[in-house]
């Protein structure tokens, strides 16, 4: 048994006599064979003021109707609402419904309810001339009800409000219901009532929208007045899933990303029945997806993802909702590169509270795993370095082939005892173990002139699966040496004009000297002005393996100091990624963005 | 102090400004009210100071080019206030320490 | 407020109870209602335990709990205030989505403040400085900025709330309602509802409460869910049950409003949801209609207590009314003003 | 920061001088290291500072002949120490806070 309203209203007044109807309560059947006993609980409510004991309203055990017992006098409404100064204030009533008949009155909170809220007017029943014909009609203007789908037909609203038509009996009421052709529904215009004449599917249709309407004549004068009627049919889980285009197979491929919570692949499973995603916890549960593999491997390797999405179907025009729900299946922890194979992995899929058959179904995912070669494209690499670089000058990148598509493979790259004992050169390991960045560290065995060409074995190892792979890296110097002036900063970010910077080198040069970058200088913009030991890494928006290893490389990548002047930050909070005219930087303390025309007052007390 | 100096000591100013005024490079139709100090420290004055001042007259201290030495204590703020603003296209931004809110003589 | 001085204080009526033995002891009971009724719902209690606690609740409300109300407006114990008063009101209010009854005291409209608003709008035009007045929502924000109190707590909550991604939502919020709270409603107002005329305006008055971190989240969620993490809060639940009732709308009466000349009341009950779970803000920049951050999608049979939660801010005759009135009463402060004269 | 720029930041200096030319109007033989604070603050400047800096180079900020506001943190001392040495009469004398100790970019 259910109620088709949640709610309803209504008007009490004073001195209303005992036995007066007030409201019909409808209730709808589950099953046809069920009976109908409506029971009141007994305590009311009222806000603010808590529960009360219920000595004025009762109901119909058969019928549903609620009059009033007792008249409410004004006595009563002072112990009611004593002190509450609401103009018309409000006490709530629970009514509830069980399918035998029995004498207890215990108001259980297992059974459903709907709750009567009565207004209580604090002064009698109006003359019927003062009543606008509006209110002798409709008690509330917000029609709406819902019928649950499959169920049995039957009566779910009453039109006519009994005290105020029983108070003006020479004003004719006459309802009628205005909709469109063949819609499920039959008035009885005698008693008003309103019927769902067959068993709804909520899959064909779910909102009816009628108007009902209301005619008073009072002698010569008619008014009429129009209330929408919504019917909202309620869901049941009554449909079994389904695939959208019969495909429940897909290709899974694992190659180069090999990292956990990867998205491999993904198959749709619809159904014509909603999923509400409130309360979340029971959501979670109405669809579930289970590996069906009794390989531990797999088991561990992979898990299944779902998420749903509301989706339209459209039935003969009208508009249904339904739910599509998506299937993917995820990397559950990284693969070694060495891991090759293929299998049709199962996802069974279970809509949990449909009844019927075929309630589950089966998606399968062709997983094939790839092996990943760790191995160098180029027998050598050659490159050139300047006897003027600085320690820290990044001279080139090594890396092993398809490194940059790697995910979840970490390779170490490492450089062997060189063919001389020239040791200027070591390598950094990038982001995510791709690749290896080369860089000066020793930058006095430059300028030796013993050492002309350093020949390094490289190794680069795959650290889980420990696999190797070999080259031979060529470093040629090159250049004549130059001196720099020892009143020059350790950084290059500490020059603020293009004479100051390129007049100094600072840890980071590829050449001996820092390069100046001449910024466009319109507002706060990412092309400012800076002094960089290289323009081509610094600044670039990544303060990367080698600039890490000390701010006074590339503070305008790495910083996390302090920032001075229009600037904004850098994505992950360091260095400066967009800055007002120059910017340059006390490594560790603070960094400055300026305009370069701000001429600093030399003195303070010569002035 | 006599009646007029109570107003040339160090203390807080204002002005308002427009935040593009400001000479940070933000675009903003916002305004601000600029608090800064201002104003005489030489009640706050130690013997260093009368020496250092007396070492400046008489050349017996040519400070360097970038030398600033400071012969009485320096009116500055001793407490900032960050300020947050949308600019012209409507995103947030925030200058930290730009507002003087207390002065004093300082140093 | 002195107006607050007449009705009880949940606060001092603890006090009250505290120090009676009889009372006392079914507040104990109340409390343990309480604390059961946040682990499972009221419904599914034993019905003796509940008609033990309806009882105890009954006592109570008719005590020196009755009509006790919190402090609106100033941090002094909200949380603790808020937490006595739904400790009395637990048992009958159980996760119903019309709370209607609220915990704060009623609006007192500030006088004295109106004439240091003028006073520095007076200021502001007639100052050397050229200030585009064609912006409303501009110009509301420069006469805050002139204010102390107005500029450091607005900065305050930009700050943390524009402080880079993911932002903090909670301390967003918390600044968010002390802004609300502490500056003076004749800054608030021309503020939050300024009337604008085009897009620039329109996009200044979205952006107002920082929404990227205040109001919008990645995805969409369910009102539902929304209400349910705002239940869950008991600043969240009162401010709302303070909306339900200062904007309950009414399709009879001129102004929308059930409550009568609650115009006032309801824009502050309104602001008093900004910096909660159910942070409200317009729908776009050329819009000066509001709505939540939720969806009524996948609500299966619940669509219609789903559509009631985002209409009653969304579709909300009494609150639609009460921004209009505001937005005019700005418009023509707005001209009378520029006729002051430019110094 | 490299060597060169170190030397201009905020430092203690010091310098031979007469107790008789500390212009303190003290007769005595004796002489005196006397140390003072001098140097850049640069890189202690705030948001304020490039502010008024700006403010004051547009004229829109117009200080008064006693006004000096400082846009930039000042260097001075952090730690004071004082000074005693006998006179022409041998009668012991002692000067509070007229040596710098130690100096620091401050305000």
């Amino acid at each position: 048994l259910y109620f088709p309203r949640r709610e309803y209203h209504e008007n009490v007044y004073l001195e209303q006599p005992g036995g007066t109807s007030l409201l019909q309560i409808h209730a709808l059947k589950d099953s046809e064979d069920e009976e109908v006993y409506f029971w009141l609980c007994p305590q009311l409510h009222i806000p603010r003021a808590g529960a009360k004991d219920n000595l004025w309203f009762q109901i119909s055990e058969k019928t549903g109707l609620l009059f009033l017992n007792k008249s409410l006098d004004r006595e009563d409404f002072d112990t009611l609402f004593a002190g509450n100064w609401m103009s018309m204030p409000k006490l709530i009533l629970q009514v509830y419904l069980t399918s035998r008949p029995f004498q207890g009155r215990e108001c259980r909170e297992s059974y459903t309810k709907a709750l009567v809220k009565l207004s209580v007017v604090n002064a009698t029943m109006p003359a019927c001339g003062s009543l606008m014909p509006s209110q002798l009609c409709f008690a509330d203007t917000d029609l709406s009800f819902h019928i649950k789908e499959n169920k049995p037909p039957g009566t779910f609203h009453q039109l006519q409000r009994f005290a105020l038509q029983q108070q003006c009996q020479n004003a004719s009421i006459s309802y009628t219901i205005i909709a469109d052709e063949g819609l499920p529904f039959h008035y009885n215009e005698d008693i008003t009532s309103i019927r769902v004449a067959q068993t709804l599917d909520r899959e064909e249709r779910e909102k009816y929208e009628l108007i009902a309407k209301c005619t008073v004549r009072e002698g010569s004068k008619e008014t009429s007045t129009e209330v929408p009627l919504l019917v909202n049919v309620f869901d049941e889980d009554d449909m079994p899933p389904f695939l959208p285009n019969g495909t429940s197979t897909t290709d899974a491929v694992v190659e180069f990303s090999r990292k956990e919570g990867t998205v491999l692949a993904a198959l749709m499973v619809y159904d014509a029945d909603t999923t509400p995603i409130f309360p979340i916890e029971s959501s979670r549960k109405k669809y579930t997806g289970i590996i069906n593999s009794s390989d531990p491997w797999i088991k561990e390797t992979f898990r299944a993802e779902h998420i749903f999405h509301e989706i339209s179907f459209r039935p003969n025009g009208s508009q249904v909702r339904g739910t599509r729900h998506e299937y993917k299946l995820v990397l559950n922890k990284n693969i070694s590169v060495t891991e090759s194979r293929s299998f049709q992995l199962d996802v069974i899929v279970n809509d949990t509270e449909y009844q019927g058959p075929n309630k589950s179904l089966t998606l399968h995912f062709n997983v094939s795993v790839l092996p990943i070669s760790i191995q160098f494209s180029n027998v050598t690499y050659h490159f050139t370095v300047n006897r003027n670089a600085a320690n820290f000058s990044q001279i080139g990148k090594l890396c092993i082939d398809n490194c940059m598509r790697f995910y979840g493979v970490n390779v170490t790259y490492s450089l062997q005892t060189p063919n001389v004992s020239c040791y200027a050169v070591t390598i950094a390991q990038g982001q995510e173990g791709k690749f290896g960045i080369l860089y000066v560290n020793n930058s006095a065995v430059l300028q030796r002139h013993d050492c002309k060409e350093i020949q390094y074995p490289v190794i680069a190892r795959e650290e889980r699966s420990k696999k190797e792979a070999y080259t031979l890296l060529t470093i040629v110097l090159d250049g004549s040496l130059i001196h720099n002036d020892d009143d020059c900063p350790d950084s290059c970010a500490v020059s603020k004009t293009r004479s100051e910077c390129e007049e100094c080198g600072g840890v980071g040069v590829l050449m001996g000297k820092c390069q100046w970058r001449q910024g466009s200088g319109k507002g706060i913009t990412t092309n400012y002005s800076t002094c960089s030991p290289s323009i081509k890494t610094c600044p670039d928006g990544t303060c990367d393996a080698v600039e890490i290893k000390d701010e006074k490389i590339c503070p305008q990548d790495c910083t996390r100091a302090n920032i001075v002047g229009g600037h904004q930050k850098g994505v992950l909070g360091t260095g400066i990624r967009a800055g007002h005219g120059v910017c340059h930087c006390f490594p560790d303390i603070s960094c400055y963005c300026e305009k370069d025309d701000i001429r600093e007052p030399l003195c303070d007390d010569m002035c | 102090a006599g009646r007029g100096s109570r107003g040339r000591n160090c203390r807080l100013h204002s002005l308002m400004v427009k935040v593009r005024d400001l000479g940070l490079g933000f675009e903003s139709d916002e305004i601000v009210k600029f608090k800064y100090c201002s104003g005489s420290c030489q009640h706050a004055r130690t013997n260093y100071d009368l020496t250092l001042s007396s070492l400046l007259q008489k050349h017996a201290i040519v400070p360097g080019p970038h030398d600033r030495p400071s012969s009485h204590p320096c009116c500055r703020p001793t407490k900032y206030e960050d300020f947050s603003f949308m600019d012209v296209r409507h995103a947030w931004k925030t200058v930290s320490q730009i507002l003087a809110a207390e002065c004093g003589c300082v140093g | 407020v002195l107006a607050f001085e007449h009705s009880n204080n949940c606060i001092t009526a603890e006090n009250n109870c505290v120090a009676d033995s009889a009372c006392n002891a079914s507040y104990q009971i109340l409390q343990n209602c309480s604390q059961s009724f946040a682990k499972s719902s009221f419904f599914l209690l034993h019905h003796e335990a509940r008609d033990r606690c309806l009882e105890a609740e009954k006592f109570i409300q008719t005590s020196y709990f009755k009509d006790c109300k919190c402090h609106r407006r100033t941090r002094k114990q909200e949380e603790q205030c808020l937490r006595i008063y739904w400790t009395v009101h637990s048992a009958s209010t159980q996760a119903d989505f019309h709370l209607e009854v609220s915990p704060y005291e009623d609006v007192v409209d500030e006088e004295p403040s109106k004439t240091r608003y003028k006073h520095l709008e007076t200021q502001l035009s007639g100052s050397r400085v050229f200030v585009d007045t064609t912006n409303p929502c501009l110009q509301a924000v420069n006469v805050c900025q002139l204010n102390h109190k107005c500029m450091r707590l607005r900065s305050n909550y930009a700050q943390i709330c524009s402080a880079g991604q993911p932002c903090d939502q909670r301390k967003c919020h918390r600044n968010l309602r002390h802004f609300f709270e502490r500056v003076s409603m004749d800054f608030i107002r021309p503020l939050l509802f300024c009337p604008c005329q085009d897009e620039i305006c329109g996009e200044r008055r979205w952006n107002t409460i920082v929404p990227e971190c205040s109001f919008q989240s990645t995805s969409k969620p369910n009102c539902l869910v929304l209400l349910d993490s705002c239940l869950k809060d008991n600043i969240c639940k009162s401010r709302l049950a303070d909306f339900q009732k200062q904007c309950k709308p009414s399709s009879t009466s001129s102004d929308g409003c059930s409550l009568k000349h609650s115009h006032a009341a309801c824009l502050e009950a309104y602001m008093g949801m900004i910096g909660t779970a159910m942070t409200p803000n317009y729908i776009s920049n050329s819009s000066d209609e509001v709505t939540l951050w939720c969806s009524c999608t996948k609500s299966g049979n619940q669509k219609e207590d789903c559509d009631q939660i985002l209409e009653s801010f969304a579709n909300n005759r009494c609150l639609r009314s009460a921004i209009q009135s505001q937005m005019r009463l700005n418009q023509v402060t707005r001209v009378l003003n520029e006729k002051v004269p430019r110094v």
